[in-house]
């Protein structure tokens, strides 16, 4: 389920610092956020889709899955905005009469929706570049730089390592419930899976007790401050991404670029 | 075109539709969907919710340490029940919002924070949502849905009404919430060209109701037995 | 009937995240018998039992239950978990319910028993592993070793035909340790095939009829308990040691203290009375009457047939 | 300085859900020992050694750690859980970061050292517990093994005088319970006084200079391992075994195969050795040279004071 969280932690770039590929992956989102051009949309899919395949060195497969994963979301989304419900007098392409109503998908409707879809999945590639290269540990250290406030960060700190300890025991009891022919019926399945949610939640208040005493035992008052990872910049790498950057502000800028 | 590609177009949507569930029912907007301006404005009228929940537990934490352990394990176990396979009237299978559950719990101002930390996690660690769309997504799961749970189980108390109905209406709603800001934050940004937002919301309400209304049934069921099972505890 | 209740062919597994956890795994678990899987951490102990159960299903190789090969249609997994029942090692995680009743109902009622059948099957379960008295008490209340006994009434209310054990005595002070090898050699002698998984190698000597030898996914050896135990090369490829007790006889035979004309005991119990019943002749002709000295164990007289070493 | 490091004169504790975990409990821990809390499952272990840290405070009675009273205000509060340090059982309750560098300088940033200077702690306690190599690893990719490690560098990162450590070898295979076993000693080497709280009697015959046997919230008895175990009594009254090395030895000293003139064996390694030196000259003047058998286990030199049994 975690595949990304595995991958952030073995890819190529690990070591690069996260705050380059932080600002790297960010800064191209904005651009593809800021401009309408669908040359801009390709070159930022490309541009990502080769430093996840060929500098991270994720495996092609698990990517193209991954890209899929937005896939349904997008189209019912995009379909509901070209679709329309209307009379008549617009630019139709198509238009299909039903009675008093008609349905159809008009030129401009159109435009816009293959302008979502290009922008939502260039925006998606960018998120992929940052997700599978930077692992969260890391990311988290991110935020804290970027002064995001103690408390939020110390409470990601916490989800983030207690989303594995608890996955593992709701996978447990799944495996013990399914081994007692839990799941077996509909009726029975609504049982077993709140029996599971229950159990998973008072277990979640008695660790959450545990790590209390723990934590305690090691002089915690309140506040959760731990060292941060060191990493060391490269400058070759920080120039590169300003060569792209402006790159791609030039392509938004020459190919029917226009500020949204 | 003709008649038979909208027929083809209807049937590729409706595949698409209950072929990949696990995207579609989720009711995250994904990254990259909403135009510059609107991700800006819902992620600024977001903020103050979560500052005003960072604040409450800041204050809470200073004379119960504990608390801030509780909340990051309960975050996490929001996100385990998000990932959850939920078993559907439909006979699919989609995820709870645990909104219900959370804000009866915790109060809605540190389900906010939660939610935020459990949305970032899944536009991350899942690519469910995204980073441009967090805050759309905050308002319409981390803040309009827990507050109007906790309004509607407050005032379930109220009314003297059976525990169980309080608890299953305040799940049922704030899920049934969720949808419907979702729906309106899609139509605002995507108004249509003939009756605008009106429209537009009537579109994207039919088309995610499908699958939204029986799930928001699901999830107040499951809540309540839940509930109850919490209190043999 | 078949001769075999579990037949596993060549299984093969690998988990979603590259663990390669069964590399073609092969073994014949005897009807009635009480085996040991026997293997360090990490050797593939619980994949292999997760078959058995049909929770994971093999990417390669073959799975018979009593002759049949199993299918992985709903009705005939429901069927299989039905017969072969899986005591986990921690009970803290396999108990969800709040109560002991309704923790231990969960099985019966899933199998679609009527509450009253399943009220029988849940009580007899209970007074089979002496927890009648916990009958109303709340699962998180109870004591390490209470919890331990409930995830075997778990499984025993469902009647399974096999029954496996993680780790069963891990945590477990001597005393309650005792109590649950006792109660699974009870439960074996009323006719259901017991497994254990462990890596107590005294347990699995003390215990067990046959063993079987897990390394890396794959069965390395199988044999009665002497036979494994008197590999040395086997013992060491596992990762695990010899029983005490067999590095201590067989020293004591070699310095001609004890004769190496009887059987090897299996316990502490055994080798003390063996030694007692030493007259101290200079360890020449000492005899020892098997029945004198044989302890409580395993059976003295089981004799395993059918090894086929791969 | 004082001889005992931790004192606690008459401690009762009482949970709010009516336990009675101590009632009454007394015990002297000596400065640089290695101790072992011998009690079965649920007889007041973890309270007692939860009380050290300073995490429950007695209902009753006294606790005085370097010949000082402890005090329960923030300041004396804090430095007494940085000199006693306490391993917890399950390692996934008490790592709280995803990133075994953050994870273990919690500790040291709390003490208030400087960032420098935690760094360096850290480092080095990665190094004594060998985990250096896991820096970048996330916990939650670590085996169980591992995961105790890291939460023994939690501890040892805050350079404590004292480390308890509760139930350390419990889930491992016998090859990771070994190197843990032999981690204590080490950091025990360097001057640090270790207390394992532990159910297991080998263990705590193999590796303790000294034995508090607690029951039902009471030191029930305390002396050297072999004294505590000649204690038949005693051992069955805390629901206790004794390790079987000493039934074996014993029983080989009263048939006349060893010699009662040594030293006890204290595990299987010496017991063979000491065998294997046996001339079998009838049992009656065998002399064994300490340095030919004693093992790496406890000191051989340490001679137990001022044992005051209440």
């Amino acid at each position: 389920m975690l595949n990304i969280d595995q991958l952030a932690y073995a890819n190529r770039l690990r070591y690069v610092h996260p705050v380059e590929k932080f600002i790297f992956s960010i800064v191209t989102m904005g651009l593809c956020l800021a401009f309408t051009s669908i040359h801009l949309y390709a070159a930022v899919v490309v541009l990502m889709g080769f430093g996840v395949l060929a500098l991270a060195r994720i495996p092609w497969q698990v990517y193209l899955r991954l890209m899929l994963l937005p896939v349904g979301f997008l189209f019912i989304g995009v379909l509901t905005v070209i679709i329309s419900v209307g009379g008549t007098g617009y630019d139709w392409i198509y238009r299909w009469d039903l009675g008093p109503l008609s349905l159809g998908i008009r030129h401009t409707d159109l435009v816009l929706g293959l302008n979502i879809f290009g922008k939502a999945l260039a925006a998606v590639s960018c998120l992929y570049f940052l997700s599978l290269t930077t692992p969260m540990v890391e990311m988290i250290s991110v935020l804290k730089r970027l002064r995001v406030p103690a408390l939020f960060i110390e409470l990601m700190g916490l989800v983030y390592r207690f989303i594995f300890v608890l996955m593992e025991t709701a996978q447990k009891i799944h495996t013990s419930q399914s081994s007692r022919c839990g799941y077996a019926t509909l009726a029975i399945s609504y049982r077993s899976t709140s029996q599971l949610i229950s159990s998973l939640f008072a277990k979640s208040f008695q660790r959450s007790a545990m790590l209390f005493t723990a934590l305690t035992a090691r002089g915690y008052t309140g506040d959760l401050q731990v060292l941060e990872p060191e990493f060391n910049y490269s400058k070759r790498n920080i120039g590169m991404i300003v060569l792209i950057e402006l790159g791609l502000l030039f392509t938004a800028l020459m190919f029917g670029g226009s500020v949204l | 075109m003709n008649r038979y590609t909208i027929l083809i177009l209807t049937g590729l949507f409706a595949l698409i539709l209950f072929s990949v569930p696990e995207y579609a029912f989720a009711m995250h907007i994904m990254e990259g969907f909403l135009p510059a301006k609107w991700s800006i404005f819902w992620s600024v009228l977001t903020i103050p919710f979560l500052v005003m929940g960072l604040r409450t537990i800041k204050k809470k934490v200073e004379d119960n340490p504990s608390l801030k352990l509780l909340l990051g394990v309960a975050g996490a176990f929001a996100f385990i029940l998000s990932a959850l396979k939920l078993p559907s009237v439909t006979g699919s299978c989609s995820h709870p919002t645990g909104v219900g559950l959370g804000a009866i719990l915790f109060g809605p101002t540190a389900m906010t924070v939660i939610g935020v930390i459990v949305l970032l996690f899944q536009a991350i660690l899942l690519a469910h949502g995204g980073i441009t769309t967090l805050g759309a997504n905050t308002f319409s799961m981390a803040v309009a849905g827990p507050f109007v749970a906790y309004w509607i189980y407050k005032l379930g108390k109220k009314l003297g009404l059976p525990a169980w109905l309080s608890v299953f209406l305040a799940a049922f709603f704030g899920d049934l919430l969720t949808y419907v800001v979702t729906s309106l934050q899609l139509a605002i940004a995507f108004p249509a060209a003939q009756g605008g937002i009106a429209t537009s919301v009537i579109k994207f309400l039919s088309v995610f109701a499908v699958t939204q209304l029986p799930l928001a049934v699901s999830e107040g069921i499951l809540t309540v037995i839940v509930f109850n099972f919490l209190k043999s505890y | 009937m078949n001769e075999y209740i579990i037949e596993a062919e060549e299984l093969e597994f690998t988990y979603p995240d590259g663990t390669r956890a069964l590399k073609g795994a092969s073994l014949r678990i005897r009807r009635g018998a009480k085996i040991a899987l026997l293997g360090s951490n990490g050797a593939g102990k619980s994949t292999l039992f997760l078959h058995f159960n049909g929770i994971l299903k093999p990417q390669k190789g073959k799975l018979r239950f009593n002759g049949v090969e199993v299918r992985y249609d709903k009705k005939s997994l429901l069927q299989l978990r039905k017969d072969v029942g899986v005591v986990f090692q921690d009970p803290d995680t396999q108990l969800f319910s709040a109560s002991v009743y309704q923790e231990i109902s969960f099985g019966p009622l899933n199998m679609g028993l009527s509450r009253e059948t399943a009220r029988e099957k849940v009580l007899q379960a209970m007074e089979d592993t002496g927890i009648s008295e916990l009958k109303d008490k709340p699962t998180h209340f109870l004591s390490y070793g209470q919890k331990k006994r409930v995830s075997i009434a778990d499984v025993l209310a469902m009647d399974p035909k096999v029954i496996i054990a993680d780790e069963p005595t891990v945590w477990l002070d001597p005393k309650h340790a005792k109590q649950i090898e006792r109660l699974f050699r009870d439960i074996n002698e009323k006719g259901t095939t017991v497994i254990i998984s462990t890596h107590d190698v005294d347990l699995a000597y003390a215990w067990a009829d046959y063993i079987f030898v897990i390394h890396e996914g794959k069965i390395i050896g199988e044999g009665n308990p002497e036979d494994i135990f008197a590999d040395d090369i086997l013992i060491r490829k596992a990762g695990l040691e010899r029983p005490w007790i067999l590095d201590i006889t067989g020293l004591l035979i070699e310095k001609g203290f004890l004769t190496n004309k009887t059987p090897y005991p299996r316990n502490k119990k055994e080798l003390i009375k063996m030694i007692n019943c030493t007259k101290y002749l200079g360890g020449t002709e000492n005899q020892y009457d098997l029945s004198t000295f044989r302890d409580e164990g395993r059976d003295a007289n089981y004799i395993p047939v059918g090894r086929t070493r791969k």
